[in-house]
């Protein structure tokens, strides 16, 4: 069982993430057990400047908002690609190098076109 | 078990610390205490002065002073609560997360100061909200903010983690709920909170604490 | 300067902004007493669309602290320290406001000495407040800490000066009805003459700092456009005024104090829009520096104090007086009258602060959000004044 | 070219910071409780009860005029009169304080009641570190808490104390020079009564008074 | 700037209808003030607006003034019949003066700033009583500087200005019913405990129990 190459990384991922949740783990811990939950109407009321909140914000707003974001997206997603072409860079020929070419230049001109149209005007 | 000063001091020059979860709970606490951004008048302005290069607040660890109620642990009260204002503030105090604590900073956060006399004006923070540390002057210097900020950190050094004398937010059965006054045809209703306004004790007895 | 006619001045306000249709829903939102934009407890109720104000409701007197009514039933010298608390970043120019304001009610002198030393602290509290109005200003944009921490290191020296000659950093209450109250003490001229040396190097370095900086044009250039006539009909005075181009500075208008000993100049500005109330605030900077090499230069000896005036019990004659002064945020006037008794029958503060506000609403309809803090920024008020 | 301003700013602050390294009086922060500003003279927090010699109650200058009660601004001194009097340094029997309270929770150290006391029995302490957790217990200054010495009083306003204490002994040398006078006189027409010892009675001898210090 | 009595010569030059009357100030500054009926005072304020030699293009500050019912003792020389013959007898009658609120506007011109400076011009009105005709004309379409001003001697003093545009309380919250600034106005008894307790609130601490401070 010891032998096999992928158990030693078992371990550092283990640990990695114990490093990460152990003090999460002892502060909700310590949350439940010693400090009491003490909610009430007026600590759990939304917080508007220090007054009752009036209206709700459940409201239309402007469509240029949301495809901001979809845009956003889409450059997002096409980062988490670069990133193993990016890894194995250097044992790469220039073959790889020109489809990525293409890849991020179709997205590149996807972003010039709605930039063209004024998508990315927010007033 | 009680470990001697003496003895921890001698382990520390060795490099090795003793100490007690109570120990290490109040030095953590107290060594970050996030004030929240809320200024209301001059006592404000000399609160942003001991932010400053001059009397440096953020080696007491409190300079980030935090917008949002929710993220905020020290309430410092700077300058003069009106009748107008007191519920806002009130409300604030409710919905910071516990352990909250409160500094009412300059004499018109604690007892109205000079404007006392005027009808707008609350006769000191105290009678809606529990008050931690009073500093009086008006304003006071930015170094009695800092001074009040040590007197504060002592008193979270001693707070217990069990026990009768254990703070507010460790103790289920203390109130953490704070009625919030309303605005009415000439004054504020309530005029005070009697769970929480520290009548002294002579007068208390007395029949007008109503 | 082009006269609104008859007929405009029936159109009292501009329209709304006229983009949206009926039945569209506004986010109503409360820019609240508890806010991080509003120098202190002050509400604006915005309603939004998307991210441009349609409309704006400025909502005060959430420090409304009776200094009028505490001032009415309180003595002539007892009102004085609670001018220090009117705008509480200028407390020598209020003193110099409500002193002005008894000594033309009783007719009391001010010894020559007096003049003097009342020109360089009002001089050295306008420095100390226009810089700290860039600091916060410049807070809001978004570059938090820097330009307030410089402004702050200089007003610390500011303060220190005053606190040697008055024994308070913040609250002086120096000024009495026919002079001044404590003498120069020795060697504060000398430290005066340093600090004033200093002050062209701070200039220089807070404009080397931000005057050039690209974001910042970006963000105030064209922002919150104010027009001359709309700003004299609303009353907008002080560096807001100047900044829209209408020469009006009551040092130069008004000949009161000894102003018209010094040479100096009045900056106006010629778009009215923040980038100009942030120029002119700078430059203003710079003339009360030229004041105050001038005064501190030729200051008399002499005495400091009006002998006739008494301190307690001071019962001026009945009548009404209305003394201004140009105060580093506007015309800030106070109305007494006197019934011959101890205590002023009525005791009024023109407040520059509350006033500027009155065209808020006009200069911020259909701007972003972001650029309403700006704009409220640039208008520069203090709560204390606004409220009293 | 874009991004120039920008640029110069980021000199002027790394210029700053490079300095500091090199100039000390760019590191503008004072290092509180361990590093202190220097106390400037003229400071004013919050006022004390003047006493001359060393017992509090025998020193003090207060003579309960409550001129400082009715001028104090935000009315926070409360004064109960004695009914006994004690000597003042002058030697007149006066007044003193029963009770003279100040709560400092309320005083907005504006110094009027230093400036209108007629007795120089106020003043203007520059101790400023008084935050307590205690509302009613440590914000309200009862006589005792008040009375600082003179010495004190020195220590703290040196220039302002020595004009005080020059004034003070003028007045006592004006007073003591006119009981003098006034003995002398009442030895004079003592001895004229007993010169000329006349059938009429004999004038009843004028009353020692010593005049009132300038109040 | 001309002084008060030209402006007044002005004002009824060009309004003869107009009732304006003048008011003289007893103190060294001499500003004195003009009355004006609330009739016309639109007008007379427009026309000192408008008229080119004034051009009192900038209303410095509106302010409120509460003058109670004045109770006034004379002293009258009545004649009357004393014991059968004709005697000058001095009588003290009281007198009650009706009280009235005023609004007074100091008024300048920046358009003529750097000629000749004198005094503010000063526009005074009167209301009819203190309790229910408490109404006068808002001059806020002459001078927008008056809004917020108009608006806060309405909060303060109780002065309902006609037309104007937004007239709400600008200093206490909106439910608050009294108008503070008023010579009669009776603070809250939100009294709970002082340490120093002065005048009034020394009564009510005697009342309720012994003004101990902790100490005593």
């Amino acid at each position: 069982m010891a032998s096999s190459p992928y158990f030693s990384l078992a371990i550092l991922f283990l640990a990695a993430l114990g490093f990460g949740l152990a003090p999460l783990g002892l502060a909700v811990a310590w949350a439940k057990l010693v400090s009491p939950a003490k909610p009430n109407a007026i600590k759990n009321a939304i917080y508007e400047c220090g007054l009752e909140s009036k209206g709700d914000a459940w409201v239309q707003f402007r469509s240029a908002y949301y495809l901001y974001a979809i845009i956003f997206l889409i450059f997002d997603v096409e980062a988490v690609f670069l990133v193993p072409f990016a890894v194995a860079f250097t044992g790469l020929g220039i073959s790889a190098c020109v489809a990525m070419l293409v890849f991020v230049l179709l997205l590149a001109e996807g972003l010039a076109w709605a930039w063209a149209k004024g998508v990315l005007t927010w007033a | 078990m009680a470990v001697e000063d003496k003895l921890k001091i001698e382990l520390g020059k060795q490099g090795v610390f003793v100490t007690t979860v109570n120990e290490i709970y109040n030095w953590g606490r107290k060594n970050s205490v996030w004030p929240l951004q809320f200024g209301l008048a001059c006592c404000a302005i000399e609160m942003i002065a001991t932010t400053m290069a001059r009397y440096d607040l953020a080696r007491f660890g409190a300079e980030v002073f935090r917008p949002s109620p929710r993220q905020a642990d020290l309430m410092i009260i700077s300058g003069t609560i009106t009748k107008k204002m007191a519920p806002q503030v009130v409300r604030l105090y409710n919905q910071m997360a516990e352990p909250r604590y409160v500094i009412a900073m300059g004499a018109c956060a604690i007892s109205g100061g000079p404007f006392k006399q005027g009808y707008n004006v609350l006769k000191g923070i105290d009678r809606y909200i529990p008050v931690d540390v009073h500093i009086p002057g008006c304003p006071p210097r930015p170094e009695a903010l800092i001074h009040a900020f040590m007197t504060l950190q002592a008193k979270i050094d001693a707070q217990p983690l069990t026990g009768t004398e254990r703070p507010r937010h460790l103790d289920a059965a203390a109130m953490s709920e704070f009625p919030v006054p309303t605005q009415g045809a000439h004054d504020l209703e309530p005029p005070a909170n009697r769970l929480v306004w520290p009548l002294p004790a002579p007068v208390a007895s007395g029949e007008n604490c109503g | 300067m082009s006269h609104s006619s008859t007929a405009e001045m029936k159109v009292y306000r501009p329209p709304v902004v006229d983009i949206i249709e009926e039945g569209d829903e506004l986010l109503e939102v409360a820019m609240g007493p508890h806010h991080p934009s509003t120098h202190g407890v002050f509400r604006m109720d915005v309603a939004l669309d998307g991210e441009r104000v349609i409309r704006l409701k400025p909502v005060f007197g959430y420090l409304h602290r009776n200094h009028e009514k505490i001032a009415e039933k309180a003595s002539y010298l007892a009102a004085m320290p609670y001018t220090d608390r009117l705008d509480y970043f200028c407390s020598l120019t209020n003193n110099w406001a409500y002193a002005l304001a008894v000594e033309k009610l009783a007719g009391i002198e001010v010894p020559e000495r007096a003049e003097y030393i009342r020109v360089i602290t009002a001089e050295l509290t306008r420095i100390q407040n226009h810089a700290s109005s860039i600091g916060f200003l410049m807070q809001e944009m978004g570059a938090s800490g820097t330009p307030l921490m410089y402004a702050f290191r200089e007003r610390e020296k500011i303060l220190d000066l005053f606190e040697e000659l008055t024994g308070s950093r913040m609250m002086c209450n120096y000024m009495r009805f026919g002079g001044c109250r404590v003498e120069l003490p020795t060697g504060w001229l000398a430290k005066a003459q340093t600090i004033v040396d200093g002050l062209p190097g701070f200039i220089d370095e807070i404009e080397a700092l931000l005057t050039g900086n690209e974001i910042l044009m970006a963000r105030t250039q064209g922002m919150g456009v104010l027009k001359p006539d709309l700003a004299i009909n609303a009353g907008v005075t002080g560096p807001m005024l100047r900044a829209t181009g209408v020469n009006y500075d009551l040092r130069k208008v008004d000949h009161y104090g000894i102003y018209d000993r010094f040479k100096f100049r009045v900056p106006l500005g010629d778009h009215g829009d923040i980038f100009d109330r942030y120029m002119i605030r700078i430059l203003e900077m710079r003339e009360s520096v030229t004041i105050l090499h001038q005064a501190i230069k030729d200051i008399p000896a002499g005495p400091i104090m009006d002998p006739k005036s008494k301190i307690r019990g001071f019962r001026p004659k009945p009548g009404e007086a209305y003394g201004r002064i140009e105060a580093p945020k506007g015309e800030l006037g106070f109305y007494l009258i006197s019934d011959g008794s101890g205590n002023p029958y009525r005791y009024r503060v023109r407040p520059p602060s509350l006033i500027n506000l009155t065209i808020l609403e006009d200069m911020c309809l259909g701007q972003n959000v972001a650029d309403v803090v700006l704009i409220f920024g640039s208008v520069d008020i203090v709560l204390g004044e606004v409220d009293r | 070219m874009l991004g120039e301003g920008i640029l110069k700013g980021l000199g002027e602050t790394a210029k700053n910071f490079a300095a500091s390294f090199v100039s000390k009086d760019r590191l503008t922060t004072i290092q509180y409780p361990e590093e202190r500003a220097p106390v400037i003279e003229n400071t004013r927090d919050f006022p004390f009860l003047v006493y001359d010699g060393e017992d509090k109650m025998a020193g003090l200058r207060c003579v309960a005029c409550q001129i400082c009660e009715k001028e104090c601004p935000p009315k926070c001194i409360y004064i109960v009169k004695s009914t006994d009097k004690k000597p003042d340094y002058v030697g007149k029997p006066q007044i003193y304080p029963a009770r003279f309270d100040i709560d400092i929770s309320v005083c907005m150290s504006c110094q009027i009641c230093v400036e209108v006391c007629p007795f120089e029995a106020i003043k203007m302490d520059t101790e400023f570190e008084l935050s307590t957790t205690d509302r009613f217990g440590g914000l309200l200054y009862d006589r005792d808490q008040l009375a600082r010495s003179n010495q004190h009083y020195h220590k703290i306003h040196p220039t302002e104390a020595a004009e005080v204490d020059a004034r003070l002994a003028e007045e006592k040398a004006k007073s003591e020079a006119k009981a003098k006078a006034a003995a002398e006189a009442a030895a004079l027409k003592a001895a004229a009564a007993a010169a000329a010892p006349k059938p009429t009675p004999a004038p009843a001898p004028a009353p020692v008074s010593v005049k009132e210090p300038t109040a | 700037m001309k002084s008060t009595e030209e402006i007044l010569a002005l004002i009824h030059a060009a309004l003869p209808a107009a009732n304006v009357e003048l008011v003289l100030n007893p103190s060294p500054c001499a500003q004195h003030s003009l009355r004006v009926a609330p009739a016309d005072a639109f007008a007379v304020a427009s026309f000192l607006r408008e008229s080119d030699e004034l051009a009192l293009d900038y209303c410095s500050n509106v302010t409120g003034v509460d003058w109670p019912d004045k109770e006034i003792t004379e002293k009258v020389k009545v004649t009357q019949l004393v014991d059968g013959e004709e005697k000058i007898v001095e009588e003290t009658i009281k007198r009650i003066e009706p009280g009235y609120l005023e609004s007074v506007y100091h008024l300048y011109s920046i358009k003529r700033a750097h000629e000749a400076i004198a005094g503010p011009v000063v526009l005074r009105m009167r209301t009819i009583n203190r309790t229910d005709q408490v109404q006068l004309p808002s001059l806020t379409f002459v001078w927008r500087a008056a809004e917020f001003q108009e608006r806060e001697v309405f909060d303060l003093f109780g002065i309902v200005f006609t037309g104007h545009p937004d007239l709400r309380r600008i200093l206490m919250w909106d439910e608050f019913e009294d108008h503070p600034m008023r010579r009669d106005y009776v603070d809250p008894d939100d009294y709970e405990y002082e340490p120093t307790p002065h005048d009034e609130v020394l009564k009510r601490a005697e009342q309720q129990s012994k003004p101990t401070g902790v100490t005593a």
